[in-house]
C-alpha cells in the first residue's frame, strides 16, 4: 500500500467523522481537516496546482468563513425580564445567578449566549414563536402553563402580593403595554395605584423603597425559580436538566448561590 | 440533534448504497490512460509558451471557462455584499473576545511572508504551480490575520469597500477587453497575440502572466470583501 | 464571431452596470439593441443553412472550447431577445439596484452561452453561473420564503451539477475529450457500453434537475412562485428551457429516446395534475411550467426532425406565453393584494384591463386555441408522433392544461380597473403580439414544409375539441377539492426522489 | 487493493456526502455535506488519469517524461472556485434564515414557512 492509498483510505473516515459531529464547530473543523488531507492527496497525485488551490480555498477560506459565521448562527437565545441577583444589567454587562448558569450551559453546548430583555408577559409568546430558546429572569411557575417545558427549580423563593387602591390614578399605559420590572419599580417609587405579584428577589429590591402605602401579603406555599422552554424543545430541555443536575451534584450550584445571595 | 424519521433513513441508505455500487461497478475504471492529454503535453509548451501546462490550459486553451469561473466568484462577492451589507448585525449583543498580544504579534509576523507567497504564486503561475486564483486567495486570507490582530474595522477603514468592488468589476472588464482585442485584428476572441518568449523565463507564456496578475488582484479584493463581511457580521473575531 | 460576442457583450455590460449605476436601465436597453444587431448578423450568417462553428482562441476542435450556432440556436436567441425586451420594459419604472441589473446581464450572457455551447465542461460552468444568478434573483426581496425557496434551489441544483460532473468524468476517462461532437464520434462504435449508459444517465439526471422535469425539479414550484414577476418570467421562460436545450444537445451523442419519452410523459401528466388542483395563481403557473416541459421533452425524445421542430416551436411559444402570464399575474397580484384565484374572483378584485387582456391572450395561447402560438407547437408535435400511446399522453396533457386554466375564465370580464403604466403595457405587447401572430412569424423560423404539416383542418378541429373537453373536465373536477402530496417538495424528500429518478433513467436507458 | 484508487474513494465520498445532505437536519452541516459531494467529484476528476510513476505537468525540458494529463487539473480549478462560491452564498442565506427563525434545523424552517404560506 502506497502512501497515496493510505491517505485515500483515510478520507472517508475523516469525512464521516466530520459529518456526524453534533457540534457545528467540530463539524466545520473536521471538514477543514478533510480538505487539508484532500490537498495532500492531490499533491501525491501529481496535481500541485490543484493542491494549492484546494488548500487555499477549500481548506483555508471555506473553513474561515464557516467558523466566522457559526458564531452567529449558533446562539442560545435567552428571554426574560430583569430580576435582581438572577439576571440583571450592570452597565453593558449582564450578571446574576441565572446568567452564570446559562452562560456555562451555552459554553457546554458550544453556543454564544444572547440575552433579550422582555417584559414577563411577552416571554411565553417569544418562546412559542420560536424566537428564543430559554426563558429566565426570576420565573416562578405557579399556574399550569403546560404548553411550555419547565426545569426543576434551581432556587427556592416566595411570592409576595402588593396592592394599593387608594392612591393617585396610575398612568394609563399599564393596560395596553406590557411592563418591565423597572417600570414596576418606578410605579412603586411614585406610589401609584395597582396590584403586583413579586417574587422574593424582586421583592427584596422593592422592599428598599417606601412600601407604607401598600398592603403586603406573602402567598402560602413553597415556590422556586425555574427556566421555561418551548414545548417542542424536548432535547434542549433534557440537556438543560441534566446540566442542572450535574451542577447540583458537584455542589457548584450551591457555591454560585452563596456568591450571589450571601 | 433531532433525528430524521426511520423511513427516510432506510430509504436514503438503500438508495445511496445502490447508487455508489452502481457507479463503482459500471464506471469501468482500470487505471490511468496512456494517451490521456497527449495533445496538451506534446504541444502545450510550444503553443502557449507556458511551462506549467495547467496554466496553459486554464488561461489559454480554455480561457472561456476561466472567465465563467471568475464571473461565479464575482457573483459570490456581489451576493455576500448585497445580503450582508443591509443586514443589521446586532453587534452589541455578541460578547467580544479581547484580542490577545500573542495573536497580534504572530499575525504581524505571519502577514508579510503570506503576502509574499501570494505574490509569488501569482507571478510565477505560468512556470510553477500556482496562479492568479490561488495567489489571490492566499494573500486575501493573509489579510484575515490582520483583521484578527487589528480588528476588522481598522483594516476595513483602509480599504473603501464600494471602490474596491467597482475596481474588481473593472478588472473583469479589462480581462474581457483583453480577450476581445484579437477581434480588431480579425482573429477569434481569446486568441493570444503576444510572443511566447523563452520557455522557463518570467516573460514567457504570452498573456498568461497578464491574466494571472489581473486575476490575482481581483481575487485578492474579492476574498477580502467576503472575509470582511463575514468578520463584521460576527462583530469581531 | 457573433456567437462569442453575444455572451461577452452582456458580461461587459454587467461590469459597466456597477460603475455607471445611474444609467443601468439605459445600459440594459442598449445591450438589447446590440444583441438585436448581433442576432441579425447571425441570421444572415446562417442563411446558407450551414451551422457556424468557432473554437475560441483559434485552436483546433477538441483542444479549445467550441461554440456553434445552428437554426435551433438562432430561434432561441430570438426568444431571449423578446423576453429580455419585455422584462426590461416591465421593470422600467421599478426602483432597482444596479445589483439587480448586473445579475440580469449575467443571466442573459450565460443563457446565450448555453444556446451555443458544445463542450461538456463549458456547459457545466455556465449552468453553475446560471444557477447562482437565478438563486440570487429569486431571493432578491429577501422575504423568508423566497430565501428558503432559493436556498433549496441552490442545494438541489448544485447536487444535480455534482452528479453531472461525475458523468463528465466518466465520459472524459473513456473518450478523452469533452467536445460533444467528438464524444459522439467516438461513441459510434460502442453506443451501448455499460459506462456509456451510466454516464448518460448521470448527465441527464444532472441536467434534468435544472430543466424542470417533474421528479427532478421539485424545487421549481416554490422558487418560481415566490420570485418577483419579472424574475419568474425569466426563470420559467428562459432558464428552465436552457436545461432542455442541453438535454437536446446531449441527444446528439447519446441515445436517450426512451428515457426522455418516459420523463416527458411523467412530467407532463404529473405537472398538469398538480396544476389542476392548485388555486394560487403563481404557483399554478409554476406547476404548469413543469407540465409544458413535458411536451418539449417528448418532442426531443421522439427525435425526428418534425418532433424537434415541434419542440423548438413549443419552447418559443411557451417562453412567450408563460412570460406573459407571469408578468400579467404579477400585475394582478400586486394590484389585488392576493394571489388566490377563487379569492380574486369572489372579491371582484380590481385588476388593470391590460393585465386581464394579457392573461386572456396567454391563456388562449397555452390552451392551444388556433391559430395562436401554443396551437402551432402542439399540432406540429403530434404530427411528428406515430405511437398511439404518446398521442394519448399529448392529448391528456392538453386536456389538463385547458382544465387548469379554466379556473381563470371568470377573471376575463371587461371592467375598468386601475390603469397600468405604459412600459408594462409595452411588455405585454412585446410578448403578446408574437403569440397572436405566431403562425406567420413561425415561417421565419421553421422550414415551410414542416410548418404545413400543422396547417391541416384536422389539427384545428382536434385542438378545438381538446379545448371543449378540457372545459368539460374542469366542470367535473371543480367541485372536488383534492389534496395531492406536498411532502415531496421538501428538501430531504426531493433529494431522495432525484436519486430514485436517476435509477429510473438508468433502467430506461438499459432497456432502450 | 486494486479497488483503492481515487475514483472508488471519490464515489464513496460522494455517497457519504449524499447521506449527510439527506439525514443531517442542521443546514450548516448540510452545506458541509454539499461541499463534500462537490469535492468528491473533483477528486474523481483529478485521479482519473493519475499514475504512480507520473510527473506533475510542468514541462522544463522537451525530454519525454510521463507527464500526468493536465486537462482535469485545469477543469478542477474552476470547479473548486465554483464550489466555494456556492458554499459562501448558501451560508449567507442560512444566516438570513437564522436571523428570522432562530434555528438552522431545515425541517423546522420548512414547517414554519409552510405555516406562513398557508394561513
Amino acid at each position: 500500500m502506497t502512501s497515496q492509498q493510505a491517505l485515500l483510505v483515510l478520507l472517508p473516515f475523516i469525512a464521516a467523522f466530520g459529518l456526524t459531529r453534533r457540534r457545528r464547530f467540530t463539524a466545520v473543523i473536521g471538514m477543514g481537516m478533510f480538505s487539508l488531507t484532500l490537498s495532500a492527496v492531490y499533491l501525491l497525485l501529481n496535481a500541485p496546482d490543484v493542491a494549492i488551490t484546494e488548500a487555499a480555498i477549500g481548506a483555508a477560506l471555506v473553513t474561515f468563513i464557516y467558523v466566522l459565521a457559526i458564531r452567529k448562527t449558533g446562539r442560545l437565545v435567552i428571554v426574560g425580564d430583569e430580576a435582581p441577583g438572577l439576571l440583571e444589567r450592570e452597565g453593558d454587562r449582564i450578571t446574576g445567578l441565572e446568567q452564570e448558569i446559562l452562560a456555562g450551559f451555552a459554553h457546554h453546548l458550544g453556543l454564544d449566549l444572547v440575552v433579550h430583555f422582555l417584559p414577563r408577559e411577552e416571554v411565553e409568546e417569544a418562546l412559542l414563536r420560536g424566537e428564543a430558546d430559554i426563558a429566565a429572569g426570576g420565573i416562578v411557575h405557579v399556574d399550569a402553563e403546560d404548553r411550555l417545558l419547565k426545569t426543576q427549580g434551581h432556587l427556592p423563593t416566595g411570592l409576595f402580593h402588593l396592592t394599593r387602591e387608594d392612591a393617585v390614578e396610575p398612568k394609563q399605559t399599564q393596560e395596553t403595554e406590557w411592563i418591565y420590572f423597572s417600570d414596576v419599580l418606578e410605579a412603586i417609587r411614585a406610589q401609584e395605584k395597582g396590584a403586583y405579584t413579586l417574587d422574593l428577589a424582586r421583592f427584596i429590591a422593592v422592599s428598599r423603597l417606601d412600601l407604607s402605602g401598600y398592603a403586603v401579603e406573602r402567598l402560602p406555599g413553597s415556590f422556586s425559580y425555574t427556566f421555561l422552554l418551548p414545548p417542542d424543545r424536548e432535547e434542549l430541555h433534557k440537556r438543560l436538566s441534566a446540566y442542572l443536575d450535574h451542577l447540583r451534584q458537584n455542589g457548584e450550584l450551591d457555591g454560585m448561590i452563596r456568591r450571589y445571595f450571601s | 440533534m433531532r433525528r430524521s424519521s426511520r423511513g427516510i433513513i432506510i430509504t436514503a441508505s438503500v438508495l445511496v448504497i445502490c447508487f455508489c455500487a452502481l457507479l463503482v461497478m459500471m464506471f469501468d475504471y482500470h487505471g490511468a490512460r496512456e494517451e490521456a492529454g497527449v495533445t496538451y503535453i506534446t504541444k502545450g509548451t510550444i503553443d502557449t509558451g507556458a511551462a506549467n501546462l495547467v496554466s496553459a490550459i486554464y488561461l489559454n486553451y480554455r480561457l472561456f471557462d476561466t472567465l465563467f469561473e471568475l464571473l461565479v466568484f464575482s457573483v459570490a462577492v456581489l451576493g455576500v455584499r448585497f445580503y450582508l451589507a443591509q443586514q443589521r448585525g446586532n453587534e452589541e449583543e455578541v460578547t467580544r473576545i479581547p484580542e490577545s498580544q500573542v495573536i497580534r504579534t504572530s499575525a504581524d509576523l505571519l502577514f508579510p511572508p503570506i503576502l509574499l507567497l501570494g505574490i509569488y504564486l501569482v507571478l510565477f503561475g505560468h512556470l510553477s504551480p500556482g496562479g492568479g486564483f490561488s495567489g489571490g486567495t492566499v494573500a486575501g486570507t493573509g489579510l484575515l490575520l490582520c483583521a484578527v490582530a487589528l480588528g476588522a474595522d481598522v483594516v476595513g477603514r483602509r480599504f473603501h469597500e464600494p471602490t474596491l468592488e467597482r475596481f474588481e468589476w473593472e478588472i473583469l472588464l479589462a480581462i474581457l477587453l483583453l480577450a476581445l482585442i484579437p477581434v480588431l485584428f480579425g482573429r477569434l476572441p481569446f486568441t493570444d497575440l503576444l510572443p511566447r518568449g523563452r520557455l522557463g523565463s518570467l516573460a514567457s507564456g504570452g498573456s498568461i502572466l497578464i491574466y494571472n496578475a489581473l486575476i490575482g488582484v481581483k481575487v485578492f479584493i474579492g476574498t477580502w470583501v467576503i472575509i470582511h463581511y463575514f468578520v463584521r457580521h460576527r462583530g469581531e473575531i | 464571431m457573433m456567437v462569442a460576442l453575444l455572451p461577452l457583450v452582456h458580461f461587459g455590460f454587467a461590469a459597466l452596470s456597477l460603475a455607471w449605476g445611474r444609467v443601468t436601465r439605459e445600459l440594459i436597453l442598449l445591450s438589447l439593441v446590440v444583441d438585436a444587431v448581433l442576432v441579425g448578423l447571425l441570421s444572415a450568417g446562417l442563411s446558407q443553412g450551414k451551422p457556424l462553428v468557432i473554437v475560441l482562441g483559434g485552436w483546433e476542435k477538441g483542444i479549445g472550447i467550441e461554440l456553434a450556432a445552428d437554426r435551433f440556436s438562432l430561434t432561441l436567441t430570438v426568444l431571449v431577445l423578446l423576453l429580455g425586451g419585455a422584462v426590461v420594459a416591465y421593470l422600467w419604472h421599478e426602483r432597482l439596484r444596479p445589483y439587480f441589473f448586473m445579475l440580469l446581464h449575467l443571466l442573459l450572457g450565460s443563457v446565450y452561452t448555453l444556446v451555443f455551447a458544445r463542450d461538456l465542461f463549458n456547459i457545466y460552468v455556465t449552468l453553475e453561473l446560471l444557477t447562482l444568478v437565478s438563486f440570487l434573483l429569486v431571493g432578491y426581496e429577501r422575504k423568508p420564503y423566497q430565501i428558503w425557496a432559493s436556498l433549496k434551489y441552490l442545494l438541489l441544483a448544485s447536487l444535480g451539477l455534482g452528479i453531472y460532473l461525475l458523468g463528465v468524468a466518466i465520459i472524459y476517462y473513456h473518450t478523452g475529450t469533452l467536445n460533444l461532437g467528438l464524444v459522439a464520434a467516438r461513441l459510434l462504435d460502442q453506443p451501448n457500453a455499460p459506462w456509456v449508459l451510466l454516464a448518460s444517465s448521470l448527465l441527464v439526471t444532472g441536467v434534468a434537475v435544472k430543466s424542470g422535469i417533474f421528479i427532478f425539479s421539485l424545487w421549481l414550484p416554490a422558487a418560481h412562485s415566490s420570485a418577483t414577476p419579472a424574475v419568474s418570467a425569466l426563470l420559467s421562460g428562459l432558464v428552465i428551457k436552457m436545461g432542455v436545450v442541453v438535454l437536446f444537445r446531449l441527444t446528439s451523442a447519446f441515445s436517450l429516446s426512451l428515457p426522455l419519452l418516459v420523463l416527458g410523459a411523467l412530467t407532463g401528466l404529473l405537472g398538469v395534475i398538480y396544476a389542476i388542483f392548485t388555486y394560487d395563481l403563481k404557483r399554478m403557473l409554476a406547476f404548469h411550467t413543469l407540465s409544458q416541459i413535458g411536451y418539449i421533452t417528448l418532442g426531443i425524445g421522439i427525435g425526428s426532425e418534425i418532433g424537434i421542430a415541434g419542440s423548438l416551436e413549443y419552447i418559443v411559444g411557451h417562453g412567450l406565453f408563460k412570460g406573459l402570464l407571469f408578468l400579467a399575474a404579477g400585475v394582478a397580484v400586486q394590484t389585488a393584494g392576493e394571489g388566490d384565484i377563487p379569492g380574486l374572483i369572489a372579491r371582484r378584485a380590481k385588476i388593470p384591463l391590460s393585465a386581464r387582456v394579457a392573461l386572456l391572450v396567454g391563456t388562449l395561447g397555452i390552451m392551444g386555441v388556433p391559430p395562436l402560438a401554443g396551437f402551432c407547437g402542439k399540432s406540429l408535435l403530434s404530427a411528428g408522433v406515430q405511437s398511439p400511446v404518446i398521442q394519448t399522453v399529448l392529448i391528456l396533457i392538453s386536456l389538463g392544461t385547458v382544465a387548469s386554466f379554466a379556473k381563470l375564465i371568470p377573471l376575463f370580464r371587461i371592467e375598468r380597473g386601475p390603469s397600468s403604466t405604459w412600459p408594462v403595457k409595452l411588455a405585454f405587447v412585446i410578448l403578446g403580439l408574437p403569440i397572436l401572430l405566431f403562425l406567420p412569424l413561425a415561417r421565419l423560423l421553421v422550414p415551410a414544409t414542416q410548418l404545413s404539416l400543422s396547417l391541416h383542418v384536422l389539427p384545428f378541429v382536434k385542438s378545438l375539441l381538446v379545448v371543449g373537453g378540457g372545459l368539460l373536465l374542469y366542470r367535473l373536477l371543480s367541485r372536488r377539492p383534492f389534496h395531492l402530496p406536498q411532502r415531496i417538495f421538501r428538501l430531504e424528500e426531493a433529494i431522495l426522489v432525484i436519486l430514485s429518478g436517476f435509477f429510473l433513467i438508468y433502467l430506461l436507458s438499459v432497456l432502450g | 487493493m486494486a479497488l483503492i484508487n481515487g475514483v472508488t474513494i471519490a464515489i464513496v465520498l460522494f455517497g457519504i456526502g449524499l447521506l449527510g445532505l439527506i439525514l443531517r437536519r442542521d443546514l450548516v452541516i448540510k452545506l458541509l455535506a454539499l461541499g463534500l459531494v462537490n469535492g468528491s467529484t473533483i477528486l474523481c476528476l483529478v485521479s482519473l488519469n493519475a499514475r504512480v510513476d507520473g510527473v506533475a505537468p510542468i514541462v522544463h525540458s522537451p525530454a519525454s517524461v510521463p507527464y500526468v494529463d493536465p486537462l482535469p487539473h485545469a477543469l478542477v480549478l474552476s470547479a473548486i472556485v465554483i464550489n466555494f462560491a456556492i458554499l459562501a452564498l448558501a451560508l449567507v442565506f442560512v444566516m438570513l434564515l437564522v436571523e428570522r427563525y432562530h434555528t438552522t434545523d431545515s425541517q423546522r424552517i420548512e414547517h414554519e414557512i409552510e405555516g406562513e404560506r398557508t394561513p
